[in-house]
């Protein structure tokens, strides 16, 4: 490695899941839960092609370190890494990874989908999906290129 | 001067990621009042604003030198 | 690789888990869930030194798939592998990975858990428990060297 | 003639892992009273019975060539 790893972390290089187990493993840890948000081809009938990720990168990793100290307040003894890839993502490649380390495991399943729903909701990340047909930035955006006037 | 940052639908909209703007005194809703007008095609409704990187409510003072974000709705994951 | 991956095998070599998560990853995946069963060093006070852990291998392995055939009919469109390490096992070791993919989250981490659960309750697995001062079979089992009767 | 395993705490009262049984009909409980009167320093109570891999009630014959495991409570995982 060489390089060490941030535990909360946007970036655009591919996630390699097993470093963010490996660093919220400890001695105390009997359970680690991991969660990666991989591409779907196909969603409501409509074939995605690729997607692509943007970020308010200094404040998307402010919110996701955040979500960790929610974490280890709310379950005390877990360990928490959350990293998320921004830029063009192809199908099944891993956009976002969540590891969650806790004594006992019904701590690290649920610690582990707490962040994956703050995520989802406060860490200014966006993600455009791109179809055969067209594309459109998803969360509930009211730009459209195709239905702009003037 | 304050320091707008631009993203996803509404980067679209603005044609650009950031932008100055001329600064003395306001809050959030004065500089979200500055935006909607200049960027009539996109639909603020459910924007949020950050203020130097946190999310404020719209009375939220906004002063020189702040950096402020307009959140559309996320959708990481 | 060379060899291909058993989905539900009991093995007395080390787990990788990123084989696993790979395993079940395909582009009708939107969500992969991963757990770890991780050797702890400390259980009620007493610490533990390292486990072993022993199998009626054949019918562990025909468990493990009888669950993940449960899983993929409670929860369509999800694809599972379980792996058990048997053997002595280190503190920080991984006894028990568990992969679950599915189209949407909340089947990957439901699937998940109720693998583990299940795991816990029908398949022929046992942990020895080794301290620094003695050693014992967990679950309820009632045979204890030390309280033999003659 | 079946054949019988033993795991965990049943295999250390034991001292062995398996043997075999002369055997030419029964079912499961019959084998387990074997078992039990063969190993009484064993607890049998909360054991299950597998047949050929799979757990059968107590009630299941069982037939020469049969393999019978005892089941101690589970801690996998």
């Amino acid at each position: 490695m060489g390089t060490e790893l941030k535990p909360f972390h946007v970036t655009d290089q591919p996630l390699e899941p097993v470093l963010y187990m490996e660093y919220v493993t400890h001695p105390e840890a009997g359970a680690v839960t991991l969660f990666a948000g991989t591409v779907r081809e196909w969603t409501n009938g409509k074939r995605t092609m690729y997607l692509k990720y943007e970020a308010y990168v200094p404040m998307a990793e402010k919110k996701l370190a955040q979500i960790g100290d929610e974490i280890t307040e709310k379950w005390p003894g877990s360990r928490v890494a959350i990293v998320h890839r921004i830029g063009e993502l192809a199908i099944s490649d891993i956009a976002v990874v969540i590891a969650v380390s806790s004594p006992h495991r019904k701590a690290a399943y649920e610690a582990n989908e707490y962040a994956i729903e703050q995520i989802k909701k406060v860490v200014p990340i966006w993600k455009k999906e791109m179809w055969e047909d067209g594309e459109e930035w998803i969360g509930d955006q009211s730009y459209k290129p195709g239905s702009e006037q003037a | 001067m304050i320091h707008l940052h631009y993203f996803a639908g509404l980067k679209d909209a603005a044609g650009k990621a950031e932008e100055s703007l001329p600064w003395e005194d306001g809050t959030a809703a004065d500089v979200l009042q500055w935006a909607k007008t200049s960027y009539p095609a996109f639909d603020f409704s459910a924007v949020q604003i950050a203020v130097n990187e946190e999310y404020v409510p719209r009375t939220e003072p906004v002063k020189p030198g702040d950096h402020v974000a307009f959140i559309p709705p996320v959708s990481g994951g």
